[in-house]
């Protein structure tokens, strides 16, 4: 058994970042909306590939591919919820779940007919990812963690600084409370759907310029992301994306100590701990 | 009417929600076949004190004693299998299930309830739901619900939920029952038959412990009154006493609201 | 009867000869006679009247001499969903292309492919295999590994055949030769040769395995492992991959800190893909060779990872058929591209299957058990396209089929034994470096 | 042709399908629990059985030292009662969550169980799978009677009918007991049947105990009749395959559960026959998909109970909702 390899950490940090940013765009729209958006990891998988169609098929640098295809999700987001989500909206967390599922199946597939059902590779050179202090690299590693900490960070201050996002912070706590303090809930919901979305298609794109795409690229990315959004707290942006960081490099370092086909194993174990060890599950809700 | 010892006794309840105390050393007993009203404006946390002494919450600090044992390690259903049975204040009939389902779902000690008598359909499973039968329309003809029987409960008005659910802890044959708002949104003719059957009942010797809104009923229904403010217990006694009590009256029109 | 028609299915107008499947009727005489009676109530084929008009009143889909349905149930979704548009178009250019099955026609008339989807899942296997077996196929080009273990029951059951042009798996080896055939050689057969190129050609002793976890690329890696320590080599580790992850450098790295000389990676193209990318990032290059699987040795993956990602990578695959060069050109005719991963073999197992009919003189099930064996080993005229096989077997001659994919000469058990090739990834493209004879590969 | 060999696998496969969606209807037509694990008690069941049953393997790829080589009974048996214990394990951690959590936690725990079940090839054979699964009574058949012969799959499917009727029966019979009637209160509202005394955890995991051991039955009879079993058979898809069944024929009502397997079996099974030269027909299987997506919301909107379920119900439920 080897040490722990300061290789893992940086791995961990990248793939940290990965989740984080999922999970940031993911706990904004649950804690205002209050379900599980199964269909959150093909908002993702959109994202990446639309930017995709731009760098590849059209043959624009990809960060301009990357631009579109993360802002794009934001309004596509909105609009899937004017055509599904919206009628739903009193009906319970469950129904929702399942709506979603039945959403995320027709995207995915929507996906597989526009795009194929095979992977997909941003137009970026492979290379050997040059060492520094002994551990590997990669430009585009770095591109990520950098990226994502921007988003982290623009985040956060969109929801200290700016109106919208103290609103959201408010409803998040508590909808019906923000709803009697006269703030318009559905107006914040589009906020949310908006701000979520274009974090998803970033999350997206990033996803797939550290792998490859897929159009299940981002289902197979929700598990850990949902544990983050669970260990740290549902609703709390700062929260998942500690957790977020936390599941990654745990994921990457646990290579060490266990097989690595079992390493999804890490997000699973943490996703069903997370939610045992909160008493009385969802907010605590019996003894509110 | 009392005996020496009470049959229900709360012993400095405290309960507190992220920094806020809803419920601050709450003392108080109700003596057997007695009927004890909790009072107070809104947020004075007689609900939490409800919840706390049913399980539903847990206690930070406290004990519940029912016939003397302490109970708040107990969850909410094996302090009801002691004979201790709520209802809530927002109506919780079960809405998809019909009138005489919710009834039956009183039954207590039931061999239907097991699987494999469920299975076999055995005897004394057959025989305990007659009983249950028996029971439930006798309880639905008093609260008028016989006709409703088979009438899903969500079709049933505000009034005739709070009638349901109250015959519905009746089913289980109550030591103390206690009622959360139990006469909110009754008709007042039939709020008149539903006091005298409290009454009725208590002389039988069950026990009751209400919570409930409206002063002037409280007064005229109980053998004893609680008043609370504030997470805390203000005043208690007969109700002559507690209805003079400046604190509690100070605490209802006090200005804040 | 639905089905895929095809663009050589013209219809032969008034002299459209006619056939009556006298089991057809019998077949609908109750559901009892049907299941699992081996005989196959519907194999057998008389030929009827020239009447063109006249519709059978077997109630079966045989009313016509129209066209000869045949099956391909292959995999178009799911897991493998790749495969099975490559052999759609392999089949496509033995039906369609000069000389080719529709042109000269199979007893005079032509094929009609009924396609079924396996989705990679074996209980969407057998749908497709009972939903081919209710439209009355008489055989089916077949599915992939993933999938046949389930569907040996079944072929046996209804005596309808597959001839699969893309299983590979060693748990085949010894099953078939009956209804249960394949025109790509077992993973057996490709895993020595790729053990002995590592251990002779590349002169590595310690080797590490990774694949792609599930069945047919863990089956040709550990058949690898297998051979290499029988030349004496090393297994030092074995690395699943799970298809689902985002990353294997994890798995990479395992890999480095193994101390293997070479590994065996076997994996489809998405898994070959980010795993590949991984390994140049890490440099693994400097630690240790790659061999890779079947699946993968196409221009266009080299095109899709880069040509310089790519050189120097070896893999292996059947040394290509002697007919290999014409069918890559009718490929490209037809469909505008080079074939793509078992294209080849799917052309050999429609071929094949046409000139069964052709050689038993009517459309049975029973021509698949009774001819195939034959018109791979031959001895014979050797002929590599439909036109020549049909002209012969109408003079009389014994043939010898030598395929695109492979020669195709089978064992016993129904599985083709032909030379291997390893290829090197030269300049963009895969250079053939070493062909192992079929002997070589023989245990 | 094979047209009666076709009707009776498509069967057979429904009526294996109707066991996983009477035991998800026990969940959460009966009980309002999210069960997402159902095709992981299927995979235990399965496996199981299958294990009990045959022999651990030879050569090369045989990495299993697993096999009893019982009778298939034993399989049967066994198949259901572990999947029943995994159900309740997974119960007793969690059903005192929140639905959508639950969900999570069992989608989870069935992930974990895929995992082990690919991985663990000392037991399970990995991803090799399982095949020589042996078919209970296989020698008897084809068996001539008089002058009819029935071959083995229309037996099997007899005796799986047989076990489909039963359970029916058996689950339709516990939803109408008082066992079933705390199990709708649970559903309803929790709180009242703890009010009332009643252990709802207990209920709860009996309820799970029983959906899942019914999952495992029909696991085992699918091991058993398919002759080989891998993992890539047990995906979550399976899972989602059921739970559109269940809302589609109505949560609640076991014909309907039946009912809706019968519905997304035979749609999957129909499109089977659309022509390849339609347009677009390479896509069909995602299209198909599409479907199955649209047609879930669309029921959820249009008809929340179901094609059986009981609208009545419903309405009353939602009227407290308002």
């Amino acid at each position: 058994m080897a040490g722990l390899d300061p290789q893992f950490i940086w791995f961990g940090i990248v793939s940290g970042s990965l989740i984080a940013l999922g999970a940031l765009g993911l706990t904004l729209i649950f804690g205002i909306l209050d379900f599980i958006n199964i269909a959150y990891g093909e908002y993702m998988a959109l994202g990446a590939f639309v930017a995709f169609s731009l760098n590849v098929e059209f043959g624009l640098p990809l960060f301009v591919g990357a631009i579109v295809g993360a802002l794009v999700v934001g309004p596509v987001a909105i609009a899937l919820d004017k055509a599904v989500f919206q009628h739903f909206r009193n009906r319970s967390a469950i129904v929702l779940l399942v709506v979603s599922i039945g959403l995320s199946f027709v995207l995915r597939n929507v996906i597989r007919i526009v795009w194929g059902s095979g992977s997909k590779r941003f137009d970026v050179p492979i290379e050997e990812a040059p060492t520094y202090f002994g551990v590997r690299i990669l430009a585009d590693q770095v591109g990520i963690v950098v990226l994502s900490l921007c988003v982290l960070g623009g985040t956060y201050l969109l929801l200290r600084r700016t109106d919208v996002g103290i609103a959201m912070r408010a409803a998040s706590d508590d909808t019906d409370l923000a709803r009697l303090r006269g703030i318009d809930t559905e107006r914040l919901v589009l906020y949310v759907w908006l701000i979520g979305g274009v974090i998803a298609g970033t999350a997206g794109v990033m996803l797939g310029l550290d792998a490859q795409l897929r159009p299940t690229m981002g289902f197979t990315a929700l598990i850990p992301i949902f544990a983050a959004v669970i260990l740290g707290g549902i609703g709390d942006p700062v929260g998942a994306v500690v957790g977020g960081y936390a599941i990654g490099i745990l994921q990457e370092a646990s290579v060490v100590v266990i097989p690595s086909e079992y390493k999804p194993l890490i997000g699973l174990i943490l996703l069903v701990v997370g939610l045992l060890t909160r008493p009385d599950g969802l907010f605590g809700e019996a003894t509110r | 009417m009392t005996t020496s010892e009470p049959l229900l006794e709360a012993r400095d309840l405290r309960k507190t929600f992220g920094g806020l105390t809803a419920v601050d050393d709450v003392s108080f007993t109700v003596d057997r076949g007695t009927i004890v009203g909790l009072i107070g404006p809104n947020g004075a946390g007689k609900s939490t004190t409800f919840n706390l002494v049913t399980g539903f919450y847990d206690l930070d600090d406290g004990e519940v004693r029912l016939r003397g044992e302490n109970v708040a390690d107990l969850s909410p259903e094996e302090r009801s299998q002691k004979g201790m049975v709520r209802t809530f204040q927002i109506t919780r009939e079960l809405t998809g299930m019909k009138v005489r389902e919710n009834m039956h779902l009183g039954g207590q000690d039931h061999d239907g309830e097991k699987v494999l008598h469920a299975l076999t359909g055995a005897p004394s499973a057959r025989e305990r739901e007659k009983e249950l039968e028996a029971r439930a329309e006798d309880l639905l003809e008093t609260l008028g619900l016989w006709e409703l029987r088979d009438e899903y409960a969500g079709n049933l008005s505000g009034g005739q939920r709070k009638l349901l659910e109250l015959g519905r802890a009746l089913m289980t044959d109550p030591d103390v029952l206690m009622l959360d708002e139990p006469m909110a949104g009754v008709n007042p003719r039939l709020t008149e038959d539903l006091l005298s059957m409290i009454r009725d009942l208590r002389d039988d010797g069950m026990t009751f412990l209400i919570v409930e809104h409206d002063v002037e009923m409280i007064m005229s229904l109980c053998d004893k009154v609680i008043g609370m403010h504030n997470g805390e217990v203000l005043t208690a006694g007969p109700p002559e006493k507690v209805q003079d009590d400046d604190r509690l009256l100070e605490a209802y029109f006090g200005g804040e609201v | 009867m639905p089905a895929r028609k095809r663009d050589g299915d013209t219809g032969n107008g008034i002299n459209r000869r006619q056939y009556l499947y006298g089991a057809g009727a019998a077949a609908l005489t109750g559901l009892a006679g049907c299941s699992g009676d081996g005989s196959g109530g519907g194999s057998t084929a008389t030929e009827a009247s020239d009447d063109g008009g006249t519709a059978t009143d077997s109630g079966s889909n045989s009313e016509s001499g129209g066209p000869i349905p045949i099956g391909n149930l292959s995999p178009f979704s799911g897991g493998l969903g790749w495969i099975g548009p490559n052999s759609r178009r392999g089949v496509d250019t033995a039906l369609n292309a000069p000389e080719g099955v529709n042109q000269a026609k199979v007893l005079g008339r032509t094929v009609e492919i009924h396609e079924q989807d396996t989705e990679t899942k074996p209980q969407s296997a057998i749908s497709g295999f009972k939903t081919l077996d209710s439209q009355g196929v008489f055989s089916m080009v077949g599915p992939s590994s993933s999938v046949m273990p389930s569907l040996v029951g079944p072929a046996q059951d209804t005596g309808l055949a597959i001839v699969s042009p893309m299983t590979g798996t060693i748990q085949l080896d010894e099953v078939g030769g009956e209804y249960i055939w394949r025109t790509v050689p077992s993973d057996g057969v490709g895993a020595r040769a790729q053990a002995r190129y590592a251990y002779n050609e590349m002169g590595h002793r310690k080797m590490a395995l990774a694949f792609k976890n599930d069945k047919g690329s863990q089956s040709f890696s550990a058949a690898s492992g297998d051979y290499f320590k029988n030349l004496g080599g090393e297994v030092l580790t074995e690395v699943p991959l799970d298809p689902a992850a985002s990353s294997y450098r994890s798995e990479v790295k395992k890999l480095q800190d193994s101390g293997a000389e070479v590994v065996s990676m076997t994996a489809a193209t998405e898994v070959s893909g980010l795993f590949i990318k991984n390994y140049v990032e890490a440099g693994a290059e400097d630690d240790f060779d790659l061999l890779l699987g079947n699946d993968v040795l196409t221009e266009g993956f080299i095109e899709e990872m880069g040509a310089d990602v790519m050189e120097g990578m070896v893999g292996q695959a059947p040394a290509p058929g002697p007919a290999h060069d014409v069918f890559l050109e009718k490929h490209k005719e037809l469909h505008g591209k080079a074939p793509g991963a078992f294209a080849a073999s799917a052309y050999d197992s429609m071929v094949l299957q046409a000139l069964a009919y052709q050689k038993e003189g009517e459309v049975t099930r029973d021509a698949i058990p009774n001819h195939l064996y034959d018109l791979g080993n031959g001895p014979g005229k050797k002929v590599s396209t439909f036109a020549a096989g049909k002209k012969a077997i109408e003079n009389g001659e014994e043939i010898n089929y030598v395929g695109a994919g492979n020669p195709q000469n089978f064992d016993k058990t129904g599985d083709p034994l032909g030379p291997f090739a390893a290829l090197q990834a030269t300049d963009g493209k895969w250079k053939e470096v070493k062909v192992y004879s079929a002997e070589d590969l023989s245990k | 042709m094979g047209y009666a060999s076709l009707v009776v696998t498509v069967a057979i496969i429904a009526g294996i399908y109707s066991l996983l969606a009477i035991g998800m209807n026990m969940h959460w037509g009966d009980t309002g629990l999210l069960n997402f694990a159902h095709a992981a008690f299927f995979a235990i069941g399965a496996y199981t059985s299958a294990i009990l049953t045959t022999t651990g393997g030879e050569g090369l790829l045989a990495s299993r030292v697993v096999g009893f080589e019982f009778p298939v009974v034993v399989g049967l048996v066994g198949g259901s009662v572990l999947a029943a214990l995994a159900g309740v394990v997974i119960a007793v951690t969690s059903v005192r969550l929140e639905g959508d959590y639950l969900a999570m936690v069992t989608l989870s725990s069935a992930e974990m169980i895929r995992l082990g079940i690919k991985n663990e090839a000392w037991l399970t054979s990995g991803a090799q799978g399982i095949k020589n699964i042996p078919r209970p009574m296989a020698d008897a058949f084809p068996l001539q009677l008089g002058s009819v012969t029935v071959g083995y799959d229309l037996f099997y499917l007899g005796f799986l009918l047989v076990i489909v009727a039963a359970s029916y029966l058996a689950f339709t019979r516990l939803s109408e007991s008082p066992f079933g009637r705390v199990l709708h209160a649970i559903r309803e509202d929790e709180d009242v049947p703890r009010a009332l005394g009643k252990h709802t955890d207990v209920f709860k995991l009996k309820s799970f105990g029983l959906g899942a051991g019914v999952a495992g039955l029909a696991g085992a009879l699918w091991a058993h009749f398919f002759f080989a079993i891998n993992p890539s058979m047990f995906l979550p898809g399976l899972t989602f395959t059921i739970w559109a069944a269940v809302i589609i024929g109505g949560a609640g009502n076991y014909l309907g559960a039946i009912a809706g397997t019968l519905f997304v079996v035979l749609t999957r099974q129909v499109t089977r026959f659309i022509p390849g030269d339609i347009p677009m027909s390479s896509e069909l299987p995602f299209i198909r998909l599409i479907v199955i997506g649209i047609a879930l919301i669309a029921i959820l909107y249009y008809r929340p109970a179901g094609l059986l379920g009981d609208e009545e119900r419903l309405v009353a439920g939602q009227m407290e909702a308002e």
